[in-house]
C-alpha cells in the first residue's frame, strides 16, 4: 500500500486539546497526514463546541482539499454540509454524521456494555453505585457509553444507581472529583456504596482513586472508560480501587482517519464507519499489559 | 422689585458629631455681589449646599424673591434661576468645551443633537458674555485652568435663566493674571442685573469685588458689612476669627546657613528650562509665577514626581537623581502638595494614619505596627498643631481644608526633614489657620531647614520669603529679595509687564 | 421595630444567614453537621483559601488578579517536573514550584509597574500566555501525572500535623502570616495606603512600585502554594486547572471586604467568606440535587449573598 | 479685547505624538498584512466576510459593554463594567432553543421569555449596582455564575438543535450579497452609535462615565443612566442569542467563557485604538474583528494550534502597553 496525500492540504479540526483522548487523535492525524506528505491545517476549537464548528468555515474559506473533524457537537453539521457542497470531502472521528465520507471512531457500544459487565463482575453483581456522567445528554458518543453500561447493568436486579448522579467538571477534572467524593463518601459510610463508575473517561477516576485513598475506604471500586496512560497507570499499582477500564486507541484512531483520507483520494471506497479496536482492561495485570501494547512504556 | 432675591433664615443642619450650622441665615439682594467668609469650616460650603438641595437642613427656612421654597430640592432651586460655580472643576476631561457647556441641557431636533447650533451658541456666549475667544470643539483636557472655569461658568450661565449665582472659592486654583480675566467676568454678569454670592478666603479679593459680605463663625452669621472697602479687612477678620490679628505674617529674622538645595539648568521639554536655583537652611525662597508658568512642573520635578530631562540637582552638595518622591523623602526633602485631597492625604484614612504614613518605622517593632503609639504620636502632632478635631480616628476625608493641610504639615514635621517644598500651602485656608501655617513654616526656617515656597498669592510670598524667583513661560526672569518688595512689583514681574530686572541686584544683598 | 430589626441585620446579617444555611444543611441531611464532614468542609476550602489570601492583597492594592489560576498551575508544574524528570526532593521541589509562580508575578508586576497597563488587562494578558505555555509544555494539555512522588510531598496534601490535615495547617499559617503583614505591620498600612489613593501614597514618600511588585509577586507565589498542595492531591498536574478558582477567589476577597467597617479588603473577612463557600458547595453536594439544578442554586445564593453582605453594609453606616 | 484661549500647543511633540497614538493600529494593520501575504487566501472577499461573520456575536455583546463602560467609568475595578452579558446571551439561546425544539413553542414567545429573561438580568445587575453601590465587576461575575447556572437547568447541559427559518436565514441568509448578520449587526451598530453620540441622552450617558460629579452637578442623575445602562447591555445579549443560535444552529453548552473573554478583550483592545485612550464604541466593535481577523488569520497560516494563544496574548499586550505608555508620554 503506498498511500499519498502530497500536494494535498487536508484541515484538522479539533474540538479541544486539553484531554488526553482529543489531544492524541489530534496528533495522530496531524503526524500521519504529514507523513503521507500532505500539508495540515490545524484549528482548535478550545473545548467550546461554536468555535469548533466555527473553525470549519475558516477551512472552508481556506480552500482545504478535505477535512479532518474531530469530535464536536451538533453546530458542525451545517457546517460539514457546507463543505460537502464546495466540494470539500469530510471525515470525522468520533463523529457520525450524514455528512461525512466516513467516520473513524471506536466502537462506543461494545465499551460501554464491557465496562457494565466488568463492573458488575467486580461488586459481586449487586450493590450501590454512583456515577459520573455530566456529559450522557450533551455528547452523542457519551450518550451511547453510559447508555449501554445502564442497559447491561439492568440485568442485574440488584445494582443500585445511587441518585442524583453526580457531574464531572471538564476543567480541573480530577481534582474536582476528588473532592465531590469526598462529600458522596461522607453521605455514605462503609458498606454502603460499592462501586464508583465515570461514565464517559477517566480523567476523574484519578481524583475518585485519590479520595478513596485518603478516607482510607478499600470497599469500593472505580471503573472508567478510555485507559489513559495515567490511569492505566493507576489500576497497574498493587491494591488499586480502579479495577476495570477499556482502552482506546486515539491516536490510531486520528492516524487512521488520515489514512482513510489518502484512501479516498486514491479512489477507493470506504464504508461509512471504520471501528479501531478497543482494548478492555480488567484488573491490574491487563493493565500492566495494555500499557506496554500501546506503547506508553512499562510499568513494573 | 423685591428686597432679596434670596433669603435664608436660621438653617441649622447637624452632621454626626459635628454641628455645621447653627441658625445661620443669608440675604442676598437683587444685583448684588455679595461675599460670604468665614473661617475653615464655619459653615459656608455646607449653606451653599443646602440651598443646592444637596443637604436637607435640620431647621430653617428658605425662600427666593420673597417665595418660600419648601423642600429645597436642585430641581426648584434651579428653575428659580439660582446657578452654582463650584470650587472642584467638575469637568469630564475627554468632552469639548461644547459638550461641557450644555451638559444636561443639550439642545436636540427630531434627528438628535443639534451640535452645531450648540457650538456656535457656546462661543457666541463665550465671547459676548465673558468676553474670551473659546473654540467649542477643544478637548476639556486641553483647556488650561482658568478657561476651564469659565466652561463651569459658562455651563451655568447658558440658558440665560440665572438670577442667582453663588461662586464657591472661585479664584483658589487660579493665578492673579487669570483671576482678572474672572472678575471682568463676574462684573459683567452683575451688570446684567445677576445676583452674586461670592465665597472666599481671600479677603483682598471680597474687599476689591463684592457690595456687602456675610461672616460666618462656627456654623452662624456673626456679621453683615454694608459698606465694603479696601479699609474693612481688619472688620472682616475680626468678625471671622473672633479676634484680632495683628500680624498675618511672623516677623522674620532668618540665619542663613549652609547651601542644602541647588539646581542647575533643570529643563523638561514643554514646562520649563534652564532653572537654576539653590536654597539654603534656614532660608525661605519663594517662587512666584502664573498658572503655566511651569511652577508646578518644576516643583515636582525637583520632588522626583516628574523626571527631569536636563539638568542636575544637589543635596548637601551631592548630585542626586530622584526617580520617585521615596528617594527625595529618603534624603530629607518632602513635598506638601497643591492638590492636598489627591495627593496630600488619604482621604480614607484616619488622620493618625495620614499623620504617621511617613514615618511607620518609627511606630513600629520588627515592622509590626505598634498602635498606641502611633496613636499617641499622632495625638501630639494633633495637639501642637491644633488640629480640630482632635480626634485621631477620624477620617480625614471629614476634616475641614485647613485641618487637612495642617495633617499634611504634622506628618512631615514628624519626620524632622531638612528641606520642604510647599506648593501653594495655603490655598482654601481660612485666615485664622493662614496664620497658624505660617508660624509653622516660620519655626522650620527658624529651626535651620530650607524652605521653597512656591504660591500665587503675592502677599504670601512677599511675606514670608527672604527670596522670592519669577518664573515666567517655564523660565527664571526674575530672582530678587522679598525685602522692600511691593505686590504691584511682583504681580507684574509674573505676569511680565515689568521688563527690567530690578531687583535682581540684590538677590544675595541680605 | 423596623429599627431594631434594622440594626440587627446590620450587625449580624451574614452571620444570620450563615448558621441558617447550616441549619437548613443539617435538616435535610444530618451528615453535614458529622466531624468528617466539617473537616471535608475546612480541608477542601484549603486551596480557595489559599489562592484568596494573595488576591486580597491585590485587591488592597487597588487592582485585581486574574492570574493567580496561572500561578497555581505553574506552582504545580514547575514542582512535579522537578520531582518527576530532575529527581528533586520535596523540599527542593516545593521551592522550585513556589518560584514558578513567582515568574507569574513578575510578568504581572512587570506589565503593570513597568508598562503600565492596569492590572486588569495586564493579568487578562497573562493568562493568555501562561496557559499558551501550559499548552505548548504539554503538548496540548495533557496532565503530567507522577504517581511515584516523595511521600513528604505528598504529604502536603494528605498527611496531618498532630491530627490536623497537612494542608489545613499550611493554610492556617499563611492566614496568620497574611493577617500579621496586611493587618498588623506597616507594610500591610502602606499597602492599604498605596490601594487606596495611590498618588497620595507617593507623595508620602512611599515606594509604591516596590510595594506593588512585592505583593503581585506574592499573591503569584502564594496562589503556588495552593498549586503544590492540588498536585500532592492528585499526584499530578493538570494544566489549565487553577482557572476554577478564580471567580471564587474574587469574591470571597469582594464579600469578605464588604464585612470589614470601612469596606476594606481583609484577612478574617476573606477567611470567613472563603468558608461561607466552602459551606454552601458541600451542603449542596449533600442535598442530593440534580447537579444542573445545584449549579443555579449555588450561583443564585452566591448573588444572594453578595447582595445582602453589601446591603448590611450600608446599613451599618 | 477678546483674549485667545489657551489651549495646550499642539506643534512639535505633536508628530511623534501621532504615531505613537496610531501605533496600537498600526501593529495590528501590519500583522494583518503579514498575515494576509503568508497565508493563502486570506485577502479574499470571502475570508473578509468571514471574519466580519464570525465577529457577529462578539460585536453586539461589544455593544453593550461599551455602553456599561461609557457610563460606569473605564476603571475595570471601581468603575463600570459588566461580565454577565454573555451569560445573558447563552441562557436566552437556551431558552429560545429549549422552547422552540423541545416543546414546540411558537418562536415568538420564546422570544418574548427570553427577552424577559434578559431583561430581569439587566434589571438585578442595575439594581445591585446603582442601588446597593455594589461594584460592577463583582455583581456580574456572580450573576454570570448565577445565570450559566440557571442556563443548565433550562437546557439540562444539552445541545438542542435548532432549525427554525428565521435562524437559519440569520446564519445562512443574504441582504445584498452580503451575509444577513453582519448586515443586521451593522445596522445594530449605527443605531446604537446614533444613540449613544447624537442624542442627548447618549451623550448624557457618556457624561456621567466621564465625571460623575460633572454630571450630578448638571443635574444629571448618574444611578439612572448606570441603570439603563445594565438593562441594555442585558438587551444587547438578548440580541447576540439569535447570532449564537444561528452561528451553532442551536445551543451548545459552554459558550459563555469564551465570549466572555472576547468580549472583555475586544472592548478594551478597541480603547487602545482609539486616539483618546478611552473605550467607544466603534473601538469596541474594530477591536472584536481585528481579534477575529487575526485569530482566523493565524488559523489559516498554519500556526501552531499550541501557540496561537501565547502569540496573540503578547500581541494584545504589546498593544496595550503602547497604549499605556503613549498616554503616559501624553501626560
Ligand atoms: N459630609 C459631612 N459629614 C460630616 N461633617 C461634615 C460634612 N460636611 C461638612 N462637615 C463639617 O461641617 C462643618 C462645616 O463645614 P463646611 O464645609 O461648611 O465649612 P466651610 O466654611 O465651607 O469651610 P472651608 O472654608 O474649609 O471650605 C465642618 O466642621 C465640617 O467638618
Ligand atoms: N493640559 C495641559 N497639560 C499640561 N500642561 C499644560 C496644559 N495646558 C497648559 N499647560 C502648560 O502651560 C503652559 C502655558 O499654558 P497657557 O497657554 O495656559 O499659559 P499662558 O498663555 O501663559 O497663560 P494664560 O492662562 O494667562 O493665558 C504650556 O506651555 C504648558 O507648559
Ligand atoms: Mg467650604
Ligand atoms: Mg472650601
Amino acid at each position: 500500500e503506498h498511500l499519498s496525500l502530497s500536494g494535498k492540504r487536508i484541515g484538522v479540526a479539533v474540538v479541544g486539546t486539553q484531554h488526553f483522548w482529543d489531544r492524541e487523535a489530534f496528533n495522530g492525524a496531524v503526524a500521519t497526514v504529514e507523513a503521507l506528505g500532505g500539508e495540515v491545517m490545524a484549528v482548535d476549537g478550545g473545548r467550546d463546541n461554536q468555535v469548533h464548528a466555527d473553525n470549519h468555515d475558516i477551512l472552508l474559506a481556506a480552500g482545504v482539499d478535505a477535512v479532518i473533524s474531530i469530535l464536536g457537537d451538533g453546530a458542525v453539521e451545517p457546517k460539514f454540509e457546507a463543505l460537502q457542497d464546495a466540494g470539500i470531502p469530510v471525515f470525522t472521528v468520533d463523529h457520525p454524521s450524514p455528512f461525512s465520507v466516513n467516520n473513524t471512531t471506536s466502537d462506543n457500544y461494545y465499551m460501554g456494555t464491557t465496562i457494565g459487565r466488568y463492573m458488575a463482575d467486580a461488586i459481586g453483581g449487586e450493590g450501590k453505585v454512583a456515577v459520573f456522567n455530566a456529559f450522557e445528554g450533551a455528547l452523542r458518543i457519551c450518550g451511547i457509553r453510559a447508555g449501554l453500561w445502564k442497559y447491561v447493568l439492568a440485568d442485574y436486579p440488584g445494582i443500585e444507581i445511587i441518585q442524583p448522579e453526580l457531574a464531572e467538571e471538564f476543567a480541573n477534572a480530577p481534582e474536582d472529583a476528588r473532592k465531590q467524593t469526598l462529600d458522596l463518601l461522607s453521605q455514605y459510610p462503609e458498606g454502603t456504596l460499592d462501586a464508583i463508575h465515570v461514565g464517559c473517561w477517566d480523567q476523574p477516576a484519578i481524583g475518585i482513586v485519590q479520595a478513596l485513598e485518603e478516607a482510607g475506604r478499600t470497599d469500593i471500586v472505580v471503573t472508567a472508560l478510555d485507559g489513559g496512560p495515567e490511569t492505566l497507570e493507576i489500576m497497574a499499582e498493587d491494591g488499586s480501587p480502579f479495577v476495570a477500564n477499556v482502552a482506546q486507541q486515539p491516536n490510531l484512531i486520528g492516524s487512521t482517519s488520515a489514512m482513510n483520507v489518502a484512501r479516498y483520494f486514491a479512489g477507493e471506497t470506504l464504508l461509512p464507519q471504520t471501528y479501531v479496536d478497543v482494548l478492555p482492561v480488567n484488573g491490574q495485570a491487563e493493565a500492566k499489559a495494555v500499557y506496554a501494547e500501546l506503547g506508553y512504556g512499562t510499568l513494573d | 422689585m423685591s428686597a432679596s432675591v434670596l433669603l435664608m433664615q436660621d438653617i441649622a443642619k447637624t452632621f454626626p458629631g459635628v454641628v455645621a450650622l447653627d441658625a445661620a441665615s443669608l440675604s442676598v439682594r437683587p444685583g448684588e455681589i455679595h461675599g460670604l467668609v468665614g473661617e475653615n469650616g464655619a459653615g459656608k460650603s455646607t449653606i451653599i449646599k443646602v440651598l443646592a438641595g444637596v443637604y436637607h437642613a435640620d431647621d430653617g427656612t428658605v425662600s427666593i424673591q420673597d417665595t418660600p421654597v419648601s423642600p429645597v430640592t436642585s430641581e426648584v432651586i434651579h428653575a428659580a434661576g439660582v446657578r452654582f460655580i463650584h470650587q472642584e472643576l467638575h469637568l469630564v476631561p475627554h468632552f469639548t468645551v461644547t459638550e461641557s457647556v450644555f451638559m444636561g441641557q443639550e439642545i436636540t431636533t427630531r434627528l438628535g443633537l443639534s451640535r452645531r447650533l450648540m457650538c456656535a451658541r457656546a462661543e457666541t456666549f463665550f465671547r459676548d458674555v465673558l468676553d474670551v475667544e473659546i473654540n467649542g470643539d477643544i478637548l476639556i483636557r486641553d483647556l488650561g485652568t482658568a478657561e476651564r472655569k469659565l466652561v463651569q461658568i459658562a455651563r451655568a450661565l447658558i440658558d440665560d435663566q440665572a438670577r442667582l449665582v453663588v461662586f464657591d472659592e472661585p479664584t483658589a486654583p487660579l493665578a492673579s493674571g487669570e483671576i482678572e480675566k474672572l472678575f471682568r467676568a463676574i462684573r459683567r454678569l452683575k451688570d446684567r442685573g445677576i445676583a452674586i454670592i461670592y465665597v472666599s478666603h481671600y479677603l483682598s479679593e471680597i474687599t476689591d469685588i463684592c457690595d456687602r459680605v456675610t461672616v460666618f463663625r462656627n456654623g452662624r452669621d456673626v456679621a453683615v458689612l454694608d459698606k465694603v472697602d479696601e479699609n474693612c479687612a481688619n472688620e472682616l477678620i475680626k468678625a471671622m476669627v473672633g479676634r484680632e490679628i495683628d500680624a498675618l505674617y511672623p516677623k522674620s529674622g532668618h540665619t542663613r546657613g549652609a547651601l542644602v538645595l541647588q539646581a542647575k539648568g533643570l529643563g523638561d521639554t514643554g514646562y520649563f528650562s534652564d532653572i537654576s536655583l539653590s536654597a539654603h537652611s534656614g532660608e525661605i525662597v519663594g517662587i512666584a509665577g502664573l498658572i503655566g508658568s511651569g511652577r508646578e512642573e518644576l516643583i515636582d520635578t525637583l520632588y522626583g514626581l516628574r523626571p527631569a530631562r536636563t539638568g542636575e540637582v544637589t543635596l548637601h552638595g551631592k548630585p542626586v537623581r530622584f526617580s520617585s518622591p521615596a528617594d527625595a523623602v529618603a534624603r530629607g526633602m518632602v513635598l506638601v502638595p497643591r492638590d492636598r485631597r489627591r495627593d496630600g492625604l488619604v482621604l480614607d484614612m484616619s488622620v493618625s494614619e495620614n499623620i504617621n504614613l511617613a514615618s511607620l518605622e518609627e511606630v513600629s517593632c520588627y515592622g509590626i505596627e505598634l498602635r498606641n503609639r502611633a496613636r499617641e504620636r499622632a495625638s501630639r502632632q494633633i495637639r501642637e498643631l491644633d488640629i480640630r478635631p482632635d480626634n485621631p480616628a477620624i477620617i480625614s476625608r471629614q476634616l475641614s481644608g485647613g485641618n487637612q493641610q495642617k495633617t499634611v504639615l504634622a506628618r512631615w514635621l514628624a519626620t524632622r526633614a531638612a528641606i520642604f517644598l510647599l506648593d501653594e500651602p495655603t490655598v482654601g485656608v481660612d485666615v485664622g489657620a493662614k496664620v497658624e501655617i505660617y508660624q509653622l513654616i516660620e519655626n522650620l526656617a527658624r529651626n535651620g531647614a530650607a524652605i521653597l515656597l512656591s504660591s500665587s498669592d503675592p502677599g504670601e510670598l512677599i511675606g514670608m520669603c527672604d527670596r522670592v524667583l519669577v518664573m515666567m513661560r517655564g523660565r527664571i526672569t526674575h530672582e530678587t529679595s522679598a525685602v522692600g518688595l511691593s505686590i504691584d512689583q511682583l504681580v507684574a514681574m509674573t505676569t511680565g509687564a515689568s521688563t527690567q530686572n530690578s531687583a535682581e541686584g540684590h538677590a544675595d544683598a541680605r | 421595630m423596623n429599627q431594631t430589626l434594622k440594626s440587627i441585620i446590620a450587625r449580624f446579617g451574614f452571620l444570620i444567614i450563615i448558621v441558617a444555611f447550616v441549619i437548613f444543611f443539617s435538616a435535610v441531611n444530618p451528615v453535614f453537621l458529622g466531624g468528617d464532614n466539617l473537616m471535608n468542609i475546612v480541608e477542601g476550602s484549603a486551596i480557595l483559601l489559599i489562592v484568596a489570601l494573595g488576591m486580597t492583597l491585590i485587591v488592597a492594592t487597588g487592582g485585581i488578579d486574574l492570574s493567580v489560576g496561572i500561578a497555581l498551575d505553574f506552582g504545580a508544574a514547575f514542582a512535579i517536573v522537578a520531582m518527576k524528570e530532575y529527581g528533586f526532593g520535596w523540599y527542593g521541589a516545593a521551592l522550585i514550584g513556589i518560584s514558578g509562580g513567582a515568574i507569574v508575578g513578575l510578568l504581572n508586576a512587570a506589565l503593570i509597574v513597568g508598562l503600565k497597563v492596569s492590572p486588569f488587562l495586564a493579568t487578562l494578558g497573562t493568562f493568555f500566555i501562561g496557559s499558551s505555555v501550559q499548552r505548548i509544555f504539554t503538548n496540548g494539555g495533557g496532565p503530567i501525572s507522577h504517581r511515584r512522588m516523595p511521600q513528604e510531598f505528598r504529604d502536603l496534601a494528605v498527611g496531618d500535623v498532630f491530627g490536623i490535615p497537612t494542608e489545613v495547617v499550611i493554610a492556617a499559617v499563611l492566614v496568620l502570616a497574611y493577617f500579621i503583614v496586611m493587618e498588623r505591620s506597616i507594610i500591610g498600612r502602606r499597602v492599604h495606603a498605596l490601594g487606596m489613593q495611590r498618588s497620595a501614597a507617593r507623595v508620602a514618600g512611599l515606594k509604591v512600585n516596590k510595594y506593588l511588585i512585592l505583593c503581585f509577586v506574592a499573591a503569584s507565589m502564594t496562589a503556588a502554594v495552593g498549586g503544590l498542595i492540588a498536585s500532592a492531591n492528585i499526584r499530578m498536574f493538570t494544566p489549565l486547572s487553577g482557572f476554577s478558582y478564580l471567580l471564587d477567589a474574587i469574591a470571597a476577597v469582594f464579600i469578605g471586604a464588604a464585612l470589614h467597617p470601612r469596606g476594606r479588603p481583609n484577612i478574617p473577612g476573606t477567611v470567613i467568606a472563603v468558608l461561607f463557600l466552602g459551606v454552601i458547595a458541600n451542603g449542596l453536594n449533600l442535598m442530593g440535587l440534580n447537579f444542573n439544578t445545584k449549579d443555579a442554586l449555588s450561583g443564585i445564593i452566591l448573588v444572594s449573598a453578595l447582595a445582602l453582605v453589601v446591603a448590611q453594609q450600608k446599613l451599618r453606616h | 479685547m477678546p483674549m485667545p484661549a489657551s489651549a495646550r500647543p499642539e506643534s512639535g511633540a505633536s508628530g511623534l505624538s501621532r504615531i505613537i497614538d496610531a501605533a496600537p493600529l498600526v501593529i495590528f494593520l501590519g500583522m494583518l498584512i503579514y498575515i494576509g501575504f503568508n497565508a493563502p487566501n486570506f485577502m479574499s472577499f470571502g475570508t473578509m466576510q468571514l471574519v466580519l461573520n464570525q465577529s457577529v456575536p462578539v460585536v453586539v455583546v461589544c455593544l453593550g459593554l461599551s455602553i456599561v463602560v461609557m457610563a460606569g467609568g473605564d476603571d475595570v475595578v471601581s468603575g463600570g463594567i459588566d461580565l454577565s452579558i454573555p451569560a445573558t446571551a447563552v441562557i436566552c439561546a437556551g431558552i429560545i432553543a429549549q422552547l422552540v425544539t423541545n416543546t414546540d413553542t411558537p418562536l415568538l414567545l420564546a422570544i418574548a421569555l427570553a427577552l424577559g429573561a434578559a431583561m430581569f438580568i439587566g434589571i438585578v445587575a442595575g439594581l445591585m449596582v446603582t442601588r446597593l453601590g455594589m461594584t460592577p465587576l463583582l455583581t456580574t461575575l456572580a450573576l454570570f455564575v448565577a445565570v450559566v447556572g440557571v442556563t443548565k437547568v433550562v437546557t439540562s447541559s444539552r445541545r438542542i438543535n435548532v432549525d427554525d427559518p428565521f435562524i437559519i436565514f440569520l446564519r445562512d441568509g443574504e441582504i445584498l450579497g452580503i451575509s444577513a448578520g453582519v448586515v443586521i449587526t451593522l445596522a445594530l451598530v449605527l443605531v446604537f452609535y446614533h444613540f449613544i453620540h447624537r442624542t442627548k441622552w447618549g451623550l448624557n450617558l457618556q457624561a456621567v462615565g466621564g465625571s460623575c460629579e460633572a454630571a450630578e452637578i448638571s443635574g444629571l442623575k448618574p444611578g439612572h443612566f448606570l441603570f439603563w445602562a445594565f438593562v441594555i447591555a442585558a438587551f444587547t445579549g438578548f440580541l447576540a442569542s439569535f447570532f449564537l443560535l444561528a452561528r451553532g444552529s442551536g445551543s451548545s453548552p459552554g459558550t459563555e467563557n469564551n465570549l466572555m473573554l472576547e468580549m472583555v478583550l475586544a472592548t478594551f483592545l478597541g480603547a487602545a485604538f482609539s486616539p483618546r485612550r478611552v473605550v467607544t464604541l466603534w473601538g469596541a466593535v474594530l477591536g472584536a474583528v481585528l481579534v477575529a481577523a487575526l485569530s482566523i488569520g493565524f488559523k489559516t497560516m498554519g500556526v501552531n494550534v499550541f501557540w496561537t494563544g501565547l502569540i496573540k496574548g503578547s500581541l494584545i499586550l504589546v498593544v496595550l502597553a503602547l497604549a499605556a505608555l503613549s498616554s503616559r508620554v501624553k501626560s
